[in-house]
């Protein structure tokens, strides 16, 4: 593992609401090297999101010690040292494909060439050359969404943080994405934090494997994956794949309480 | 199945009613003149004459619709006989009205959305705003603006501006609430500035609730403008041409300002739809 | 030229004709006057509009003029160029009523409200009627713009003028012999109606004084030409109507009628007339409209000065 | 000077509300609007008293407060007939009517595409000009406020009726269809409770219309009581006060209308998500 | 295979849209025997919905021939001879779930006492016992979905006909009810067909797997399952289910076109 670029240390956090307190992360304790490809999974509800979100700077922890790229999660948001992808695209509809990575660029204050360029290099790289005319209903769910990675990449942030991106995809789009995904993150090196239900997906994605367990959201269980960083979608048939699959699947079920 | 049909069918059904209408209620008024006339009538006579009354309760549609004719077409659009110059008095105040009522229910909506002290001072005043029957007080307020030195057209505007303004101030405030909480969480991981939502991501959202509310807006402008003329001693507009048909009992005229008047509305809300239309498709709403 | 502004009473009509003439044939120029004249409405009241500054003389019925001086505004008559009412309720015959002393009582009245109720009320309560309706007292409905309320049979009399809403109730095809009217005048409770009122602050001002007083003389002036030729007034009255409601048929007569009330004065106020209005107004048993002698509600100053 | 003390006590007040609606709590929210509204009486009351503004023009609130309690025989008598009698009456038959029209046009594509559009159009129509006519035909009584307030509520509830006895999303249409349900099943139990948001919202749009189309109908005759033949009565014997105590009495009227809609729309419709603030 | 209780041949659907006419199913042959469980799989948009809503008569195919049990869908309908799950659990709000399974009893006029009988057998069924008084929005979504399960199941009939039932559920929850739903099947003897996304659910649950391809929608391929009917949760590591996942993912790459 190389150097620390996500540090947290005792992350807790607690949202006060109508019906009392919930303890949506405590104890939390991670650390995330440069270059890493990190996967949280767990059941719904456990704090996967409000973790990323922490991170974001999107919530503030209650309790404990975070830092982003050396910094405080808020001043780590203002020198736009991440992008973040959710899992609805969430592009604005009156903006087309171009026009939605533009935006933060234009927020940022990056020139008007330099925008242009940028944008046909992320088209480009989420194999979306042609389409920065079209509005974004004018695109399949699955262009949508890789047209809103394209938007978190456009301003080369060192990180990227990703809340079940391809939760509402289905399967077979979704294995072209992931692939994607990956040679993606091998050409750019970029540290990856991702969201997701699946443990297929998360085994075929991650360097390491964050399994979390709700009431109090914890971790219960990190797994380093011993898979090689290429890898072609058949090596999920691999008894390596379907051992580390298994793994995850046991640390699962442990931290799950009652539905 | 197309609308014209229907359209066609329900107008047919509205006007036979509508003459049975007629002749029902100004039928009592046939027999009294018979009676004191000391004659009887025919009921072929009778249904003649309910039809062709001076006065009739309840003038038939013909009859209207020749009031309306020569109100629109019988007249230069200058004379004061003209239903167009009188729907021209009213238009210009009702624009007026609503742009001064729009861009105030904008403002407000804008001040709401950004500070929490206005949203709860505000807005609980701005629904008992509307409780107070402006449409009521119309001429006292026509009175006190005169006090004021402010006379013609404007007094009648700020009636129309007080009623269209808290529908535009509603649907924007909605507009400007609707980004949800992942389009504003991705303005906050770009560290994007106040100005920056508002103009890049609020603003656009909020378009097509404006528009709605808008439409809603210049409705009720134009009813705020009629009654703003109506009792107030206005000389000209549709108001006053519904108020003096009123005084010398003509119900044609009446009806005939009043149909000029939803026509008025119609068109008025035809072309914010229009615009709405025009602008949304050119953000690539339309679709 | 001095600037002068005058609310009427009530829409335009011939009832303010001599305003209309002075203006139209320049009466008002002659005098280096340069009149505003303001239409009424049924919901305008010019005594509200006088004290808010909207205008420097009103038309105005004296039982009004005087119940706001009661009130505080201290309205004073300048002129008077109406010397008879035109006031009366109109019956139909069919209703039963003959003797207002005796068949009222348990009818439907229609009144005029918005400060020209008075009259009436002062009526009734000579007559002793309550006028909370029941066996014994009238129901009094608020008459609204028109005369349908008598067409309609909603009331057995409504409120009507000579010039005015008498004949639209013959217009619309009930004839003189289906009606019994009883005029305000023949009841001995006629009040002074149409006289020109301003407030006492703008008599203190000798510049006003004297504009008021030009104005006069040529509103006068008007009024006379006016009387003489009623056809030409009627047809000014109509060119300065801008709902384009009025007819000429309608306005010739109602010139006709009006020239029957001005008669007789040249401007200047009878005090017999304002104290017989004073005492109608004063009668009214338990609730007069007005409970004190009024003090300086009317002044010769400026007829005065106009017709020396 | 004068003006500086009243744009002082303005900014006052105003600070004390940024202060207070920080806190965001129950009391303080309800603080906020009050402080706000009292704000805007107070400044009232020096406006008219530093600048003597004739109480012709404009009364005081302690005039109008004094008004108020010297003549609640009246208001009350008033109240009765406008609010109770004609604008409440009218408000529940317009509703009524608008609601069966509404099933009716659901039930049928003709109708809905033959009356939405004239539907449409006499909505558009100012309906206060309807008034003198209604007064015509229904008498100088209640009834024909009554009657004005029907017409003029009818096309607002229609219109969300409609809107929402259509507002069942498809999938629970085809529930209803793989159940092979009848009509009337379907309109009692999935369309109705669906459309109570909507119907709602049409009641609660049309409590103001109801109070304004019962008042305005005054002016074109009525009885010698009423809110509105009280104001026009009052303005032309110059007693303002009473005039802005009517006044008063229509805002409290209105906005008590207006809540206890508000309020039984939230017993009804208390699955609706805006109804269950944020839980599920 | 047991006596047919759905019988295709050569059902095609065209839908008229705007942009022309839409091929969502062509000639589509398929018979379904009674007790068989039929996953449906395929990209998205390949027509699996529709055929599902043409068996329910909820569409009208514009070709060929359809029976259900031996009727005409629109009488199988009327019949009330199956249940429909749709993906999202679309109870009524306004009702409570006793009153949502209770819906189309009323509506089939069962007798009050037979309604509270059946409601308290299916909410038991799907392990909801205790929670008929609740409304549905009080519910997590697994719940929710079960309760629409329960209300499908509530007035017996022979069918159940599913639409991607769990998609928007996560893992653990969706490993749950699919289990409970095996064992229903098991014990009931109810014929399902089965529309689903992911290649692990269709075989862990399917006799019979059907893989369908768009543009237009055909099936390409009818997979029968060499699983035995009892199937634990962990069947899932064996070579046999992992040699029938890659067979039908080959079959779904085969028909996949371009995305
Ligand atoms: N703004 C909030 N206010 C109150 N509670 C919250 C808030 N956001 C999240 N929670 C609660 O915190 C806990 C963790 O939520 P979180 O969204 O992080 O879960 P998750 O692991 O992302 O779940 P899922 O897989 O469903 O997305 C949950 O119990 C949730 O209800
Ligand atoms: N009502 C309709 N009108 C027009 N086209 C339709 C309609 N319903 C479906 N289609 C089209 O028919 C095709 C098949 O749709 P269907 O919903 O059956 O696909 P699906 O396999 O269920 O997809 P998914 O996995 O996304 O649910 C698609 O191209 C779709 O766009
Ligand atoms: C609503 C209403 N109706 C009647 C009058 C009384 N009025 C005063 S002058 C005049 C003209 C006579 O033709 C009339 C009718 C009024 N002021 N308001
Ligand atoms: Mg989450
Ligand atoms: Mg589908």
């Amino acid at each position: 593992m190389s150097a620390a670029v996500i540090e947290a240390r005792k992350i807790s956090l607690t949202f006060q609401t109508a019906d009392g307190p919930v303890h949506a992360l405590k104890d939390v304790d991670l650390t995330i090297g440069k270059g890493d490809f990190v996967s949280f999974i767990g059941p719904s509800g456990c704090g996967k999101t409000t973790f990323l979100r922490t991170i974001a700077a999107l919530e503030t922890p209650t309790g404990g010690e975070l830092s982003v790229n050396g910094m405080t999660p808020d001043a780590a948001q203002r020198a736009r040292a991440y992008g973040y992808v959710f899992q609805a695209p969430g592009l604005y509809p009156w903006r087309t494909i171009s026009g939605n990575i533009s935006l933060p660029l234009e927020i940022m204050g990056f020139s008007r060439s330099d925008r242009q360029e940028r944008i046909a290099r992320v088209l480009d790289l989420v194999d979306l050359a042609g389409f920065g005319g079209k509005f974004p209903w004018q695109l399949s769910g699955g262009m949508q969404q890789r047209a809103s990675i394209a938007r978190a990449l456009a301003f080369d942030a060192d990180i990227l943080l990703m809340d079940e991106p391809f939760g509402a995809l289905d399967e077979i789009v979704r294995d072209r994405l992931n692939e994607a995904l990956l040679t993606l993150w091998r050409k750019t090196g970029k540290t990856i934090g991702f969201v997701t239900h699946s443990i297929p997906e998360a085994v075929y994605l991650s360097t390491r494997i964050v399994v979390m367990s709700p009431r109090p959201g914890r971790i219960t269980k990190v797994i380093d994956s011993p898979l090689p960083p290429e890898r072609p979608l058949d090596i999920r048939d691999s008894p390596e794949f379907i051992a580390l699959a298994h793994e995850v699947r046991e640390g699962l079920r442990e931290g799950h309480g009652d539905d | 199945m197309s609308r014209t049909l229907p359209v066609l069918t329900v107008v047919a059904a509205i006007l036979l009613v509508w003459y049975l209408g007629a002749i029902g209620m100004n039928a009592q008024w046939a027999r009294d003149q018979a009676a004191r006339a000391e004659t009887q009538l025919t009921t072929s006579a009778l249904i003649a004459d309910t039809l062709t009354q001076d006065r009739p309760v309840l003038p038939a549609p013909h009859q209207v619709a020749a009031g309306l004719w020569d109100g629109i077409a019988g007249q230069k659009i200058t004379s004061k006989r003209s239903l167009i110059y009188h729907a021209w008095v009213t238009l210009s105040a009702t624009l007026a009205g609503f742009g001064i009522g729009s861009l105030a229910g904008i403002l407000l909506a804008v001040g709401i959305v950004h500070s929490r002290a206005m949203d709860q001072s505000v807005m609980p005043w701005a629904v008992a705003s509307q409780t107070v029957p402006i449409l009521a007080i119309a001429p006292m307020v026509i009175v006190v603006f005169a006090s004021a030195g402010v006379t013609g057209l404007l007094p009648k505007a700020i009636i129309a501006a007080w009623l269209s303004f808290f529908p535009v101030l509603v649907g924007m405030v909605k507009g400007l609430r609707t980004p949800d909480g992942m389009q504003l969480d991705l303005m906050k991981s770009w560290s994007a500035s106040g100005p920056q939502v508002f103009w890049r991501l609020r603003l656009p959202s909020s378009l097509p609730y404006l528009f709605a509310s808008l439409k809603i807006g210049v409705a009720a402008a134009l009813v705020g403008t009629i009654v703003g003329e109506l009792p107030a001693g206005a000389t000209a507009g549709l108001g006053a041409r519904l108020l003096s048909g009123s005084y010398y009992g003509q119900t044609v005229q009446i009806w005939s300002a009043l149909f000029t008047a939803a026509a008025l509305a119609a068109l008025l809300v035809m072309l914010i739809d229009l615009i709405q239309r025009l602008v949304l498709k050119r953000m690539g709403l339309g679709g | 030229a001095d600037d002068l502004t005058l609310q009427l009473k009530w829409v335009t009509q011939a009832q303010f004709a001599g305003y209309y003439v002075a203006k139209d044939k320049g009466f008002y120029d002659e005098e280096d006057l340069n009149v505003t004249i303001k239409a009424g409405g049924p919901d305008i009241a010019p005594t509200q509009v006088l004290a808010g500054g909207g205008a420097d003389v009103v038309v105005e019925w004296m039982p009004a003029a005087l119940a706001a001086r009661e009130k505080g505004l201290p309205l004073v008559n300048i002129a008077q160029p109406f010397k008879s009412s035109g006031m009366m309720l109109t019956c139909l015959k069919e209703s039963g009523i003959s003797d207002p002393t005796t068949d009222f009582a348990g009818k439907t009245l229609g009144v005029w409200f918005a400060g020209n109720e008075y009259p009436f009320l002062s009526w009734m309560s000579t007559l002793g009627l309550s006028t909370e309706g029941g066996e014994d007292g009238v129901t009094v409905l608020k008459q609204g713009f028109n005369v349908d309320p008598l067409l309609q049979k909603q009331a057995a009399c409504i409120s009507t003028m000579t010039y005015n809403e008498y004949g639209q109730v013959l217009d619309a095809g009930l004839s003189e012999d289906d009606l019994v009217t009883f005029k305000y005048e023949d009841q001995g409770v006629a009040t002074l109606e149409d006289g020109l009122y301003t407030l006492e602050s703008t008599l203190e001002d000798e510049a006003k004084v004297t504009a008021l007083v030009r104005f006069v003389r040529a509103s006068m002036k008007g009024w006379k030409y006016a009387e003489e030729n009623p056809e030409e007034a009627a047809e000014i009255v109509l060119e300065n109507d801008e709902t384009g409601a009025q007819t000429i048929e309608h306005q010739t007569r109602m010139m006709g009628e009006i020239a029957k009330l001005t008669a007789g004065s040249n401007g200047t106020l009878d005090e017999a007339d304002y104290q017989r209005t004073v005492d109608t107004l004063m009668s009214g048993g338990s609730d007069p409209v007005i409970s004190a002698v009024p003090e300086g509600a009317f002044t010769h100053l400026i007829t005065d000065r106009a017709f020396d | 000077m004068k003006a500086v003390l009243i744009i002082g006590v303005w900014l006052a007040a105003w600070a004390l509300n940024i202060w207070l609606s920080r806190r965001d709590t129950r009391l303080t929210r309800f603080l906020v609007a009050a402080i706000f509204g009292a704000t805007i009486l107070i400044l009232w009351e020096m406006i008219v008293r530093l600048y003597q503004v004739p109480s012709v023009i404009l009364p005081a609130p302690s005039q109008i407060a004094a008004s108020f309690g010297s003549n609640l025989g009246i208001l009350w008598t008033d109240f009765v007939q406008t609010i109770l009698k004609g604008a409440l009456t009218g408000w529940v038959l317009g509703a009524l009517a608008a609601t069966l029209t509404a099933i009716a046009v659901d039930r049928s594509p003709f109708l809905q595409r033959g009356l939405l559009p004239i539907g449409n159009f006499v909505a558009a129509l100012p309906i206060v000009g309807l008034a003198p006519i209604l007064v015509m035909w229904f008498g100088f009584d209640w009834h024909s406020k009554a009657a004005v307030v029907v017409v003029m509520v009818f096309f607002p509830i229609l219109v969300n009726m409609v809107a929402g006895l259509a507002a069942t999303d498809a999938m629970q249409r085809d529930l209803m269809a793989t159940w092979a349900a009848p009509y009337r099943a379907s309109l009692w139990k999935m369309r109705l409770p669906a459309a109570m948001p909507f119907l709602f919202n049409g009641l609660k749009i049309t409590t103001t219309l109801a109070l304004i189309g019962a008042i305005v109908a005054e002016f074109f005759g009525s009885p010698t009581k009423g809110m509105g033949f009280r104001i026009s009565t009052a303005v032309g014997r110059l007693d303002l006060p009473l005039v802005w105590a009517e006044i008063c009495v229509a805002a409290i009227a209105g906005s008590l209308f207006y809540g206890i809609v508000a309020l039984i729309e939230k017993k009804v419709t208390f699955w609706h998500p805006s109804q269950r603030n944020q839980r599920g």
